[in-house]
């Protein structure tokens, strides 16, 4: 299965499950989402339960925070990350906040995705990775998965999560995995062992990391595209790291992270979002505070610059292996 | 339908002008301070006037009457015209003790902020008619999103006061656990909503309730609540977009009290315009509606509910009424409008105008009327007495526990919550 | 005026139902893959019915004119109408060969991005005569805030193709340097603002640099330009309370092409009313007009251009079009309506429209016009031989250097981006 | 003079001196502000260059940028901080970004300033520190004084400044310095040297830290109303801390940062903000990166908790000198 077929499959199982499920968005309705996520849903379930939306990300997520505190659980689409500003303040102001305010008297069980990162020459406004704006609000959780298997099964936990939770889905590898070599073909995920999605229904605990790959010389936390670019940067440096695949930014699991960061006293962190005051910094305030005494060297970050994403000079800007694997031998020198 | 032909085609440019200097227009109240009261900008109808239209309308059908203004009471207390409905005695004496038991409220909790017992508090003098008249249209399991000036539909249900006030003194019985700033009421069990600081954002809220309330086949609507200056909020837009669309069932009130704390109702679109007039261009059925005359809401929002509960979709009403006290306890009125330009407002005092229709109609008198009020006031008294009892601002150590803070946040407490929490030491 | 006492009134729930089931109302467009094209739900006055206003009209008094339709030419070619304009035949001549220009670029960049030249591309067939219409009547020193598909707003000006296709290709010519999506240009020296990729942010930014030039006591106008999906954004919404509230010199467009990318435009708010309708509720003086008829369209736009620099304030105008191709080189309509729904469309082809009339006029001929369509096919491939010369993206050797990322950030390039830069070793 | 004086005055003398500054925001015209920041200027230079806005914080900073754009040098207000999120597509996607996806033909030279955090008993929403999600924006300054001195120079600063600016202003301190003392009676700006504020024109630049007390034990990094809680708690604890007083957080003043934690060999970051991805993080990730080997115990941070602003436990949220001094004797010990 592809992360798009896993996606939609996790739509599917909740929405057979539990009919408070409704899904809606931009072209999420009859056409089925600009990248298919949802194809086939309103077909299945009907237009009350699965429809397109006017182009107002804002009364998108207003009118999902609406149905949520009704008693739904909506889950919806942005149609890229790069449009849900205009509700933020509905997703800050509103989502994060009403069970809090209300003493739980009100709740919002609401699903917020959208599709984020770079790598398919978007230029600035198709390629944003913005999980940073939101891992800084208190009650929301972030989550973003690296592969198919995952993506389902986290799917599914944000679904039936009581709170409301920021999906963001790495478009670059919603058809298969993609290591950041643009050069060479991409492999579908029916080639790779996560794309062997389990049929039905099961969860993927939110706030629990994965171990992409066994390692002792360093540590790199990372998640979503970047893990894949990770593992090619072990391979090919022959460096022994050890992958964190966060899965969840947000709770984050702070216990596997120390646990690494402990063994290997060594730390890189790498997203593909700009650097300053990125999710990479809580990363590295967090890791310096726990495992201060364990490091031999400072944490580097290896991420996107402090620009606007580029069009044409996507590969400039998009954390190479290359780079990765420069950090790698870096912090091994230090 | 044809058109004769136009003999001669107008020559382009016919009406071009050479460069003219442009200037900015920036509007302005008619008054201000140590001004004569002078509402002649308000459009109001005749009494009787602003006919009543089937439930099924469209908004292009009537889209004339957002420029009308409806009105049942007339200057005699007479119920008049095609929105005049009868309505029994023992609703007016409902709406009356509502209204009257909201101004005693308001008058005790705006003394207490005065006395340092609480940080805050918003008044809604004048405007109590709407949402009590309102309020008593609802049904059980109906759920309004009001804004911090809706405590009638509280008063509406005879809500308890005691509730109110422990919020208010963010005390130890506060439902709150002192989260939030006093009147920002949270009674799921009274159909009103947890009210956001942030205003207009409830709104689009309320739409999309009653937009899962559609889509399970419920019987149950919503009512929306915004101000005039909040209209310029774009949570205003994505509400009328959605309600029109969607067709949800739900009631969208305008309160337009003229004043958003300093600007007047111009400043945000009121000028060339009225806000009722935005229904029709999201196909939203709108009227414009005399605030201050109780038996005009009450047949307004009825009329709205049931279009609402037939599945017929949205109705947007402004409400044309006047915020007579300050914006709130942080706020001065005499700085920026003449200080009694309440008394000038031309459409009255809700309270006064619905007590003379009763009067009227043989159902209450002036002394009543005294006597009642002096009952109110001093049932407030001894109920803030007894919310005081349990803590106040000034007696901190009553207080909800600070570990408080961390519920609630989640309804399961992550680990970094917990390890704040413990920070903390509590 | 006054009412007749109502005899008996109405007693009170006299229309008040029982619990009903609710449904949600989910808009379909009337006809989908397969099905017949049916256009019966597009409003069209007859030719010449709407009438032209009084410059200095306000929106109340034009309130039902957004229900209408501003139509010049009739089925034969011929103008009619009260706004019928002559226009010269070089104004004319000048019109088509911009539309014809505009639709020959698409054609060529269309197939470059089909052979991997570039990443994107967007067409504007079917939709020419409206900026380009528009822009003849702009002075220089006017500013329009256009979105992806107003290209001929660059044609009516005879704007250099090059710079287009050298922006489109990302190439070592590209003004922008390779930073933006193709046809996400910026010319200012055209006056025409930097395109952004998040749909109406910039509505609200025309109304902005309008009130600038009012503040100012300037002479320029601006132009704001908005798709129907998009209206259902919230920056719609703000650009009409402050056009209206501060009647800025702006000229606002809609145009509505009746599809976002699969939506019709039902799912913005189509169904039930028409988007001009949404100018009289904000105060802004609004008409709904043929965006196919090249004729209406210039007449309209220079109203609306001179109400503007009259100081009369903005006018927001619904254009009624159709979008004739994909979305975009990434969509395929085939999947969401009839294929052949374009020859259908009542209201044809602008640019088989103002051709029909120019030979009417004996302006022009078949014959002229297929050797004028061959030369604009040659023309367009000779330019993108030689914008390809400079680089494509499938020769990225070409492209500006990576540095160029860090430029213009912010004026001065700060430590923490300078130390970036030399990280990334460039 | 009190800082509202001063940031008044900032806007009287750029007003004075260049007539492309226009002011506005809800109640800033005739009323002058809720904070009165903006009083006597539409009196002093007239409807057209000082006006009320709609309650519409994306349509003011919309307009703004359209004014920018045109020419002028809107200097706005957004009436409090907890309200600015429906304008953070216009200041995200637009203002940040006009200068380089035109390569410089548009630029926003423009200021929205607004007050920032707690300690006057607002609840959740007048009491918010924003600042981390504008520093993750590449293409914005933001900055936030502590003391009416540096917020008249900083004012005129920003509103010389060429590209956007976010300017906060920390409320708690508008009348006079605060240091975490609620319990004390408030001692005016008039009583305190900072708020010994030059007439006329003058610049604080931009990007450069201050000393708010020089120590050698520990460095304090911190900005806004925090600046005073720390100064208390270095007085009281007998810490010989040195306190920076950052000012300007992007670009951020990294030269001084460094010079003080290589001096002092450790660092404690205060902010009022809650902590998980605050600038603290940033900071943290700073200063481990580039003073790693001169730390002699992890950086410790003093936030605000992950939870929203409370209403009547506020001193318990507040950072305080007590947290801050305990913070100091940790790491001294550690
Ligand atoms: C998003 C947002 N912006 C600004 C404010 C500050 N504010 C609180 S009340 C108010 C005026 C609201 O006026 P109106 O909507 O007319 O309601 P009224 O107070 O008259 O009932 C303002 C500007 C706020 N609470 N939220
Ligand atoms: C804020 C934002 N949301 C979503 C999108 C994705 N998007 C690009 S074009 C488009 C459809 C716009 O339709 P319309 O406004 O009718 O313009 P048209 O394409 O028909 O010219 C959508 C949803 C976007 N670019 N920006
Ligand atoms: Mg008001
Ligand atoms: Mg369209």
């Amino acid at each position: 299965m592809s992360m798009i077929e896993a996606i939609r499959d996790a739509h599917d199982v909740m929405m057979a499950r539990d009919e408070n499920v409704v899904v809606f968005g931009e072209d999420a309705g009859y056409f089925g989402g600009v990248f298919r996520c949802t194809e086939g849903l309103q077909q299945k379930y009907g237009k009350h339960r699965a429809f397109d939306a006017p182009i107002s990300e804002s009364g998108i997520v207003g009118a999902a925070i609406g149905m949520a505190t009704y008693g739904l659980r909506p889950c919806v689409e942005i149609q890229f990350a790069d449009y849900v500003y205009p509700a933020y303040d509905q997703i800050v102001s509103e989502a994060a906040r009403i069970r809090h305010r209300s003493n739980g008297e009100f709740t919002c069980p609401m699903v917020v995705r959208m599709p984020v990162g770079g790598g398919i020459f978007g230029g600035q406004t198709h390629s944003q990775s913005v999980e940073a704006i939101f891992t800084h609000v208190v009650g929301l959780k972030v989550v973003m998965p690296s592969n198919p298997r995952d993506a389902k099964g986290l799917l599914i936990a944000s679904i039936e999560d009581p709170d409301p939770v920021i999906f963001l889905e790495p478009k670059r590898i919603y058809n298969g995995p993609f290591d950041g070599h643009h050069e060479r073909p991409v492999v579908p995920w029916s080639k790779h062992e996560d794309g062997q999605v389990k049929t039905g229904y099961y969860k993927t605990e939110l706030g629990k990391a994965a171990i992409a790959r066994e390692g002792r010389e360093v540590t790199i936390l990372t998640y979503g595209t970047m893990v894949h670019v990770a593992l090619a940067a072990a391979e090919e440096t022959g460096v022994d790291a050890e992958i964190i695949d966060l899965r969840t930014l947000l709770p984050l699991d702070q216990e596997a992270i120390e646990a690494s960061v402990n063994k290997t006293g060594r730390c890189i962190v790498v997203h593909e979002a700009t650097r300053t005051s990125g999710f990479g910094a809580e990363l590295c305030a967090l890791v310096q505070r726990h495992c201060f005494y364990a490091l031999e060297a400072p944490i580097i970050r290896v991420t996107g610059y402090d620009t606007p994403y580029p069009h044409v000079n996507e590969w400039d800007y998009f954390p190479s292996p290359e780079r990765v694997g420069e950090a790698m031998k870096q912090i091994l020198e230090a | 339908m044809t058109k004769e032909k136009s003999k001669k085609p107008v020559a382009s440019g016919h009406e071009k002008s050479s460069p003219q200097k442009l200037s900015l227009h920036v509007p302005e109240p008619k008054t201000r301070p140590g001004d004569k009261p002078d509402f002649s900008y308000v459009r109001i109808s005749p009494v009787g006037e602003t006919p009543r239209p089937a439930l099924d309308v469209s908004a292009i059908e009537i889209r004339d009457l957002a420029f009308g203004m409806v009105r049942v009471l007339d200057d005699q207390g007479e119920a008049q015209g095609p929105w005049a409905v009868e309505l029994e005695e023992d609703v007016l004496r409902k709406g009356l003790r509502a209204m009257m038991r909201t101004r005693a409220f308001d008058k005790r909790m705006q003394r207490a902020q005065r006395q340092g017992k609480t940080s805050f508090y918003m008044q809604a003098t004048g405007e109590e008619a709407i949402s009590v008249a309102q309020q008593m249209v609802l049904r059980k399991g109906d759920m309004s999103f009001p804004t911090y000036r809706q405590q009638g539909l509280l008063f509406a249900q005879d809500f308890p006061i005691l509730e109110m006030m422990n919020q208010i003194y963010s005390n130890e019985k506060d439902a709150l656990r002192g989260r939030q700033l006093p009147v920002l009421y949270s009674f799921k069990k009274a159909g009103h909503f947890t009210i956001s600081g942030n205003l207009a954002t409830q709104y689009i809220q309320a739409v999309g309730w009653a937009m899962g309330s559609a889509i399970k086949g419920d019987d149950k609507i919503a009512c929306g609540w915004i101000g005039d200056g909040s209209t310029a909020e774009n949570d205003f837009h994505s509400a009328l977009v959605f309600a029109g669309v969607y067709r949800a069932p739900v009631i969208l009130n305008i309160t337009n009290n003229q004043w958003a704390i300093s600007s007047f109702q111009g400043i945000a679109g009121g000028e060339a315009t009225v806000f009722a007039a935005r229904g029709v261009g999201y196909g939203v059925p709108a009227l414009r509606v005399d605030g201050n005359d109780f038996l005009a809401v009450y047949a307004v929002s009825e009329w709205a509910a049931e279009r609402a509960r037939r599945n017929l979709g949205p109705t947007l009403i402004e409400w044309i009424t006047y915020r007579a006290a300050a914006h709130s306890t942080s706020d001065d009125p005499s700085k920026y409008r003449p200080k009694d330009d309440w008394e000038h407002w031309p459409l009255g005092d809700p309270i006064e105008r619905l007590k003379q229709h009763m009067i009227k109609r043989g159902m209450w008198s002036d002394e009543q009327h005294v006597q009642a009020e002096a009952e109110y006031d001093e049932e407030m008294r001894v109920a803030a007495e007894e919310a005081e009892s349990y803590g106040t601002l000034q007696a901190l150590e009553h207080r909800p526990s600070p570990a408080e803070m961390f519920e609630n946040v989640f309804e399961e407490m992550p680990p970094h919550l917990r390890r704040q929490r413990q920070e903390m030491g509590v």
